[in-house]
């Protein structure tokens, strides 16, 4: 019993770390453009595929190998992916900055059919291997199995999102950042690169939503062209349950539901006592999610901004 | 100043000839239907059901303010009533009419139930909730096999008649599609202006200032949840009974994001725009069905070129239609 | 002379393979047939259209196939849940139909427009619960389904085989369709030590499962319906984590036979890449079609659909007759089992 | 008919904002609010307005308490308000930002209005000739049909006044009106003001324009570290050192400014230049 | 402190602005000498804040020149501008809220004339001491006069040679405008020139060295301020209704 607590715990604590990865990059768009990014998820998908693509081109053309190649590959997917991220910024969002929120957020929308539909037909519509990025090594904890990835996995993305929260809270950059985020105007008069720091954040969001992609895809061996729409959703649900916009929310907010999902599934029908299965699992993390909404409006850590001191004028 | 004037009097002409365009255009649309092969007819009716959908989910996004992601569920509401109440399912074979009737009532308190809870919340918080809503409801319709069949979904359902007239044909369904959307279009339209209509556009302007002057937004926002619910499951009902046979598969987030995206490709507020945004977006994947994946695509990447080069949709809101009756008959 | 076949499959989208692959197999018959100048002087023309897996868009298909008066034979739907809804569309407009949805309901509804030159679940769902009981002597299992039309469909009948049978079915767990991580429902699992475990679902479910399944240290043989029998299946779930996984199908071994290999052969030279799944039965589709032609008296679709439920064809999975539902009156079905890098046949019916 | 505040405090978190304040406001007259920044004055009229819940204390109209009820009803109990940060409703034309002030009457019968043309004609022309009324005080009637959030600045703030009319409040509550506004604008306000003046009504009036609170204003009271520090007649408010101190500051400021500038200009040498 | 040239700190020669299609400005001309406090005045809406815009590049000249220094700035944009030494300090102050006092001033900190971040901060510390008290409270918890001190005070970390300020008494109470005022005019002496536009007139015309009055986008009245303030064309043209043609004192 206390094996298999072990196990569901670092089983959502993998979950959940791939989970804040995408989160945090949704935060961070949102944060400074208040828009829903239909397209993130895609980014985490085009991690996986251009990583898979990079080390191809790596370990066959170049003949690197072994942990180099991995090493290489991921670094050169994550880079890249983060420059299409301002690349798509600019081309798709970026005209739209004065219209109405609506309006990028649809945007995005057409980005992310575009990126997928492009990638089928480029790639195949079908789901393809995807190499393993660690050896697999198990450890036998307590009873559980933990799984050297699985432990690779979680450094990762913690050492990823330590990087980020001191970038954002802690140097120049991130104070910029959030400057920008409350008003582009303003700190277009203070002399702050606006279209620097938006593209700043559009290069880290993918970025990160890339490696997240690449450890994702490595932690379940495949890939496919539409892997993004499911957990870009579940990323953004972790990003509003924590409070978008708050960086530590988005983090929370993802272990939060990665922990809902797992002892959702293991306990639903236990606490039923059958009467509810493992496919009630999705409305019990709503459900939660629209409980945690009615006590906390703006999320768990979302700050709760009072009605006459910020002036909410159109919504959308 | 001389400018503006010729101005001015150019635009009521202008307006005039746009206005009667439309009109042409339209009814010269309705009267070659009945002429149509079935396949275009039934093209033309899928294009009215996501009208009728699509003025709807306009109440609460377009004139209210609130985004609601989740509309798909009022949808599937009305078609999983007319899938329990028409078909050997139940064993109930209940009238059309009725069931529409039991459908605009269930939309309704669906529409007030999931507004309740979710009225405090703003912008993309109730986007995720409402969006959660629909989930939800797409999930337990696909679990109580009991009831509405699973994932195998509910087949053979009555053929549709109202009064004695069976509604059974393509060309049946398009005009009783027209006339529902004629109606439910001129309602909403009326609505939009009465007192109630003028509410949700102050609480979609600034919901506190609203408050402010004595604007009970809870009852308001209830009120436009709960009309446009009522028009989805209506649109389900009808939708139901042209395909005779229901499914988890066609209510999906998907299908609620393609309304919202209709809405604002065509012009967020307006009716017509709706129109518009609906025959870009249904008809053209239709017309280009050769293509493929490539058709995909190319409606990817038309939906950003027409967000970039018109972000307030395609039809401007003030062409809207008092815009017509005054260009078609007025001053 | 010529008619068309209207041609409607998921050609986009996740299922695209499988589509199109199907079609293929068609494809690569009649236009052999049309090269060797038609049947009877009957050239073969079609009209491939995508139905996206969606029902909606099936139906449109299927109202444009009805309302084109050149089409008179549909080589429709792979999915049962597409088929559901087009079915009485073509019904009304008397457009016989070969459907390819596996789901037992099809043919229970009475229509007389269609006929389905494909093993059912029922079938499908039979080898692999006979095999579980007899030959691996199981006793328990659990049953797992992703809730979609198909995976649940087949996985209530293996349950209810396995139990007919005399084994019993400890638990069924529903997933999502869109669920990739199983570790939660396989520790849930563990814990109940079946002998097997039967998954109604599609790839890449099946393969994300075996391999979490493995790693999870589940000794129980897997079960899997058709979906799985792709090479896919292996490398995806990784080589030692499928190892025994049995796959049941309709599809013949592409050694089986000289005809089969020659098909498998063809088909390569023609597309460039190993035949799909179910290419085989585009392939076996043609067959009939020719058969048809042959038999008919006319060209109108009335007389094709006559003509369809009387044929009697010799294919390459051998002889087909449909019975008055139009079910297959003798359905092959055979049951692999992953060995290696390959499927190994162990049993067929 | 009297506004009560009764012992009203408000904090947030560890700041005290209002600080046991006990007060009450007459009919028929206009009562400045004037303090510091900061000293807790939109704080009040927040409160009032039902904006911002009370931290203890209560608010009472007539004996009937306030501060438990909800904001739209407290504003159908008769009270109006302006915002500090002018919120109208920016894409509704000036009447329309009037018009929908009738809602809280008027929305029974909103389906009548659906279903009976005639009916909902009558309604409308009813609704807009009263507005327009309305707006003609204002001089705005010029503005009807433009967006509210087109308008000059100064024409918004008016109009927000008008929009605060239309239900014929008990109530009025300004928040800083002539913030932004020229003297001439001012001027105008003020005649505006003064006019709404009935003996039923209770205005009250927050604002830094020294020239327009003491000239409209019956009675003042003065605000300081969210504590009420004095309360008066605006002659006696201008004779009062602790206002002087606190707020208002003295002549001698004035003189201070004077003598710093020539200070400056004497030491950077600045000439006066003439240019055309 | 260095001015170069002889000429004219900024100097503005015919120019028309507005935004988008909407024009605002029409053919104006405005001279800022070094060391000067120049001041903007004019009723709502003539176009005073769009002048600001556009000589900080948030508002795009149609036609005339604005030069700075001697260099063409005509059009730059704003991040460019606040680099060559103008920093605008923005109508209803515009700080950001939700970043601490002190990460306001880090954000406006761009390293322009050399000047450490610490040292800058220091003399900003020094000139707005309840500034230190709350560095690293939220800006939002400030009463509006310590925002306006923060406004000015972060405007000063782009070390500029020319401050504009827009309307900086708003909403204040009087006590903290007096303030306010000689922080200005303290400003001025440690040699930064200064435009100010405000309402405050009698202030400001006494504190200022030049005057110009603004009307629908011209102006329409221009001179020393001390002879302004006694001018009795500016009550009239304050008023509005005024003749077309533009007067010298
Ligand atoms: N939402 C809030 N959260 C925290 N503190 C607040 C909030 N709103 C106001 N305060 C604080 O409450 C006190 C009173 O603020 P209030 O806005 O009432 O002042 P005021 O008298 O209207 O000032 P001003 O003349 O500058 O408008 C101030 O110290 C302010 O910082
Ligand atoms: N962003 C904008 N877009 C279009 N027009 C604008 C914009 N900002 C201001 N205007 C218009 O430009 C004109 C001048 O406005 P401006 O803000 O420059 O006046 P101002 O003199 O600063 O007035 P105030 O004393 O009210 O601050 C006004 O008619 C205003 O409506
Ligand atoms: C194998 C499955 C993907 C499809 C199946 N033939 C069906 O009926 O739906
Ligand atoms: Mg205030
Ligand atoms: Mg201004």
């Amino acid at each position: 019993m206390l094996g298999n607590l072990i196990q569901q715990t670092v089983n959502a604590l993998t979950i959940g770390s791939i989970y804040a990865l995408i989160a945090l990059g949704y935060t961070m768009v949102y944060g400074v453009l208040r828009m829903i990014n239909f397209a993130h998820g895609e980014m985490f998908m085009l991690g996986a595929y251009v990583a898979f693509l990079a080390l191809s081109l790596l370990v066959g053309d170049v003949g690197m190998s072994g942990a180099l190649a991995l090493t290489a590959a991921f670094l050169v997917a994550i880079f890249l992916v983060g420059l299409i991220g301002v690349g798509i910024e600019r081309v798709a969002y970026k005209p739209l900055r004065s219209s109405t929120r609506l309006a990028p957020m649809l945007s995005s929308l057409g980005v992310s059919l575009s990126l997928v539909t492009g990638v089928q037909i480029l790639a195949g519509p079908q789901p393809v291997a995807f190499p393993s990025f660690f050896p697999v090594v198990r450890y036998q904890v307590m009873g559980g199995t933990i799984t050297l990835m699985q432990i690779g996995i979680l450094i990762a993305a913690f050492v990823l999102m330590f990087g980020l929260h001191v970038l954002v809270n802690r140097s120049r950059i991130g104070i910029i950042v959030r400057a920008v985020s409350e008003s582009r105007p303003t700190a277009q008069l203070l002399g702050i690169n606006v279209n620097g720091a938006i593209s700043m954040v559009f290069f880290v969001g993918p970025l990160l939503g890339a490696a997240g992609g690449i450890l994702y895809s490595s932690y379940y061996g495949i890939m496919s062209p539409s892997m993004g729409a499911v957990i870009g959703l579940k990323a953004f649900t972790a990003a509003i349950l924590g409070g978008i916009g708050s960086i530590p929310g988005a983090m929370l907010g993802a272990f939060i539901l990665a922990f809902i999902e797992v002892w959702g599934t293991a306990l639903l029908p236990l606490v039923t006592n059958g009467v509810l299965g493992t496919e009630y699992r999705d409305v019990l993390a709503f459900a939660i999610l629209i409980l945690v909404l009615l006590v906390r409006p703006a999320g768990i850590l979302g700050e709760a901004v009072s009605e006459e001191s910020t002036v909410y004028k159109r919504e959308f | 100043m001389a400018a503006a004037d010729t101005l001015a009097a150019a635009r009521p002409r202008a307006n005039r000839t746009i206005s009667w365009l439309v009109f042409a255009i339209a009814i010269a649309l309705i009267m070659a239907t009945p002429f149509l092969p079935n396949y275009h007819v039934r093209v033309l009716n899928s294009l009215l059901i996501y009208i009728l959908l699509g003025i709807g989910l306009n109440i609460v996004i377009g004139y209210t303010g609130l985004l609601d992601l989740g509309f798909v569920a009022f949808y599937a509401v009305g078609a999983y009533s007319y899938g329990l109440l028409a078909s050997p399912q139940l064993g109930l074979h209940m009238p059309f009419l009725l069931i529409l009737l039991v459908a605009a009532c269930l939309g309704a308190v669906t529409g007030i139930l999931l507004g309740i809870p979710v009225l405090r919340l703003r912008g993309d918080y109730l986007a995720i909730v409402t969006l959660g809503f629909g989930e939800i409801i797409r999930i337990i319709i696909n679990n109580l096999d009991w009831l509405t069949g699973g994932p195998q979904g509910i087949a053979r359902l009555d053929k549709a008649s109202i009064l004695g007239i069976q509604i059974a044909r393509p060309i049946d369904f398009f005009w009783l599609l027209l006339i529902t959307v004629l109606i439910v279009g001129t309602v909403v339209w009326r609505l939009e202006r009465s007192i109630l209509g003028k509410a949700w556009a102050a609480i979609r302007e600034d919901q506190d200032a609203a408050r402010g002057i004595g604007i009970n937004t809870t009852n308001a926002k209830l009120a436009a949840f709960a009309t446009s619910a009522t028009i989805g499951s209506i649109a389900g009902a009808i939708f139901a009974a042209s395909q005779r046979f229901v499914s988890p598969e066609s209510f999906t987030l998907q299908e609620s994001v393609l309304i919202v995206l209709m809405i604002v490709v065509g012009g967020i507020g307006n009716i017509f725009g709706i129109v518009a945004g609906a025959a870009i977006l249904i008809l053209l994947p239709e017309l280009l069905r050769e293509f493929a994946e490539w058709r995909i695509l190319f409606l990817g990447l038309l939906m950003i070129s027409l967000i970039i080069a018109r972000p307030a949709g395609i039809v401007p809101r003030s062409f809207g239609p008092e815009k017509l009756i005054r260009g078609l008959f007025g001053k | 002379e010529q008619i068309t076949v209207g041609m409607s499959a998921p050609l986009s989208g996740a299922q695209a393979y499988f589509g199109s692959t199907w079609h293929n197999g068609f494809k690569l018959y009649v236009d052999r047939l049309n090269a060797d100048g038609g049947v009877n002087g009957v050239t073969i023309a079609y009209d491939q259209q995508d139905d996206k897996a969606d029902p909606r868009e099936g139906t449109l298909v299927a109202q444009k196939f009805c309302d084109n008066d050149k089409v008179v034979l549909g080589l429709v739907n792979f999915n049962s849940g597409v088929a559901q809804s087009t079915l009485p569309i073509y019904e009304d407009c008397t457009l016989p139909t070969m459907t390819f949805g596996s789901n037992p309901s099809l043919t229970k509804q009475g229509y007389k427009f269609m006929v389905r030159p494909v093993a059912n679940d029922l079938a499908g769902a039979l080898l692999p619960a006979e095999y579980a009981l007899g030959k691996l002597g199981a006793k328990t299992a659990v049953i797992v389904n992703d809730k979609q039309v198909f995976g649940q469909g087949i996985s209530e009948i293996f349950a209810k085989n396995f139990e007919t049978g005399g084994g019993k079915v400890l638990d069924t767990i529903a997933v999502a369709p869109s669920d990739v991580d199983f570790t939660a429902v396989l520790a849930q699992i563990k814990s109940k030590k079946p002998d097997a475990i039967y998954l109604g679902a599609v790839m890449p479910q099946l393969a994300l499962f075996a391999k979490q399944m493995h790693e999870q240290g589940i000794a129980a043989v897997l079960m899997v319906p058709d979906g799985g029998y792709t090479p896919d299946l292996i490398k995806q779930a990784g080589e030692a984590n499928i190892q025994g996984t049995l796959v049941a199908i309709q599809v013949p071994p592409m050694d089986a036979s000289p005809e089969i290999a020659d098909f498998a052969k063809l088909y390569k030279a023609k597309y460039g890449e190993e035949a799909g799944p179910y290419s085989i039965y585009g392939y076996v589709q043609g067959q009939i079609l020719e058969q048809v032609l042959k038999t008919t008296k006319g060209l109108t679709r009335e007389d094709l659909n006559a003509a369809l439920h009387a044929v009697k064809a010799k294919t390459v999975v051998g002889e087909l007759e449909f019975d008055e539902t139009g079910e297959l009156k003798v359905a092959p079905s055979y049951l692999y089992k992953v060995e290696g890098t390959g499927f190994h046949l162990v049993g067929s019916k | 008919m009297t506004l009560v505040f009764q012992s009203l405090r408000k904090v947030y978190g560890e700041v005290v904002a209002i600080d046991d304040v006990s007060t009450d406001f007459a009919p028929g007259m206009i009562h400045g609010v004037i303090g510091p920044n900061g000293a807790g004055k939109s704080t009040l009229i927040n409160m009032t307005a039902g904006s911002y819940t009370v931290s203890s204390g209560s608010i009472t109209l007539d004996g009937k308490r306030l501060d438990k009820l909800k904001k739209y009803q407290i504003a159908n109990s008769g009270i109006a308000r302006t915002y500090q940060n002018i919120r109208l409703f920016d894409q509704m034309s000036a009447i329309e930002n009037l018009e929908v002030c009738f809602y809280p009457a008027e929305v029974a019968a909103a389906w009548s209005e659906v279903i009976w043309p005639p009916y909902a004609n009558a309604q409308r022309r009813r609704r807009r000739e009263k507005c327009m009324e309305i707006l003609r005080f204002f001089d705005l009637q010029g503005y009807a049909d433009v967006d509210a959030g087109g308008l000059p600045y100064g024409r918004q703030r008016m109009l927000e006044i008008a929009r605060a009319l239309v239900a014929n409040p008990r109530v009025l509550l300004l928040d800083e009106p002539a913030a932004g506004l020229n003297h001439h604008e001012t001027a105008e306000l003020t005649a505006k003001l003064t006019a709404l003046r009935s003996p039923d009504r209770i205005m009250i009036v927050v604002e830094h324009d020294m020239d327009l609170v003491m000239t409209l204003c019956d009675s003042i009271i003065v605000m300081h570290h969210g504590k009420l520090l004095f309360r008066g007649t605006p002659s006696e408010v201008q004779a009062s050192t602790d206002v002087q101190l606190a707020y208002l500051g003295t002549a001698n400021d004035i003189d201070d400014i004077r003598a710093a500038a020539q200070d400056r200009r004497a030491q950077l040498g600045i000439r006066t230049r003439r240019r055309s | 402190m260095t001015s170069t040239t002889s000429g004219p700190l900024l100097r503005i020669a015919g120019l028309s602005s507005g935004y988008g299609r909407v024009g605002v400005l029409e053919a104006i001309s405005i001279d800022v000498d070094p060391h000067e406090i120049v001041v903007i005045l004019g009723p709502n809406g003539a176009g005073k804040t769009t002048l600001l815009n556009s000589i900080s590049g948030v508002a795009r000249p149609s036609a005339g020149s604005i030069a700075f220094e001697g260099r063409d700035i005509t059009g730059m944009r704003p991040e460019q501008v606040v680099r060559l030494g103008i920093t605008h300090c923005p109508e209803g102050r515009q700080i950001f809220q939700r970043l601490t006092v002190e990460e306001n001033l880090v954000a406006a900190h761009i390293g322009r004339g050399g000047k450490s971040f610490e040292a800058l901060r220091a003399e900003v510390f020094e000139l707005f001491p309840v500034l230190k008290e709350r560095r690293n409270g939220m800006a939002s918890r400030m009463s509006g006069g310590q925002q306006q001190m923060l406004a000015i005070g972060r405007a000063l970390m782009a070390e500029p040679k020319l401050l504009m300020l827009d309307e900086p008494s708003l909403g204040l109470a009087p006590k903290i405008v007096h303030q306010i005022f000689r922080i200005i005019l303290d400003l001025s002496r440690n040699g930064i020139s200064i435009l100010l536009v405000e309402q405050n007139v009698q202030l400001a015309l006494e504190c200022g060295d030049y005057a110009y009055l603004l009307n629908t986008g011209k102006v329409k009245l221009h001179g020393p301020a001390q002879e302004m303030a006694a001018h009795s064309a500016l009550r009239e043209h304050y008023l509005g209704g005024a003749s077309e043609d533009v007067l010298h004192v």
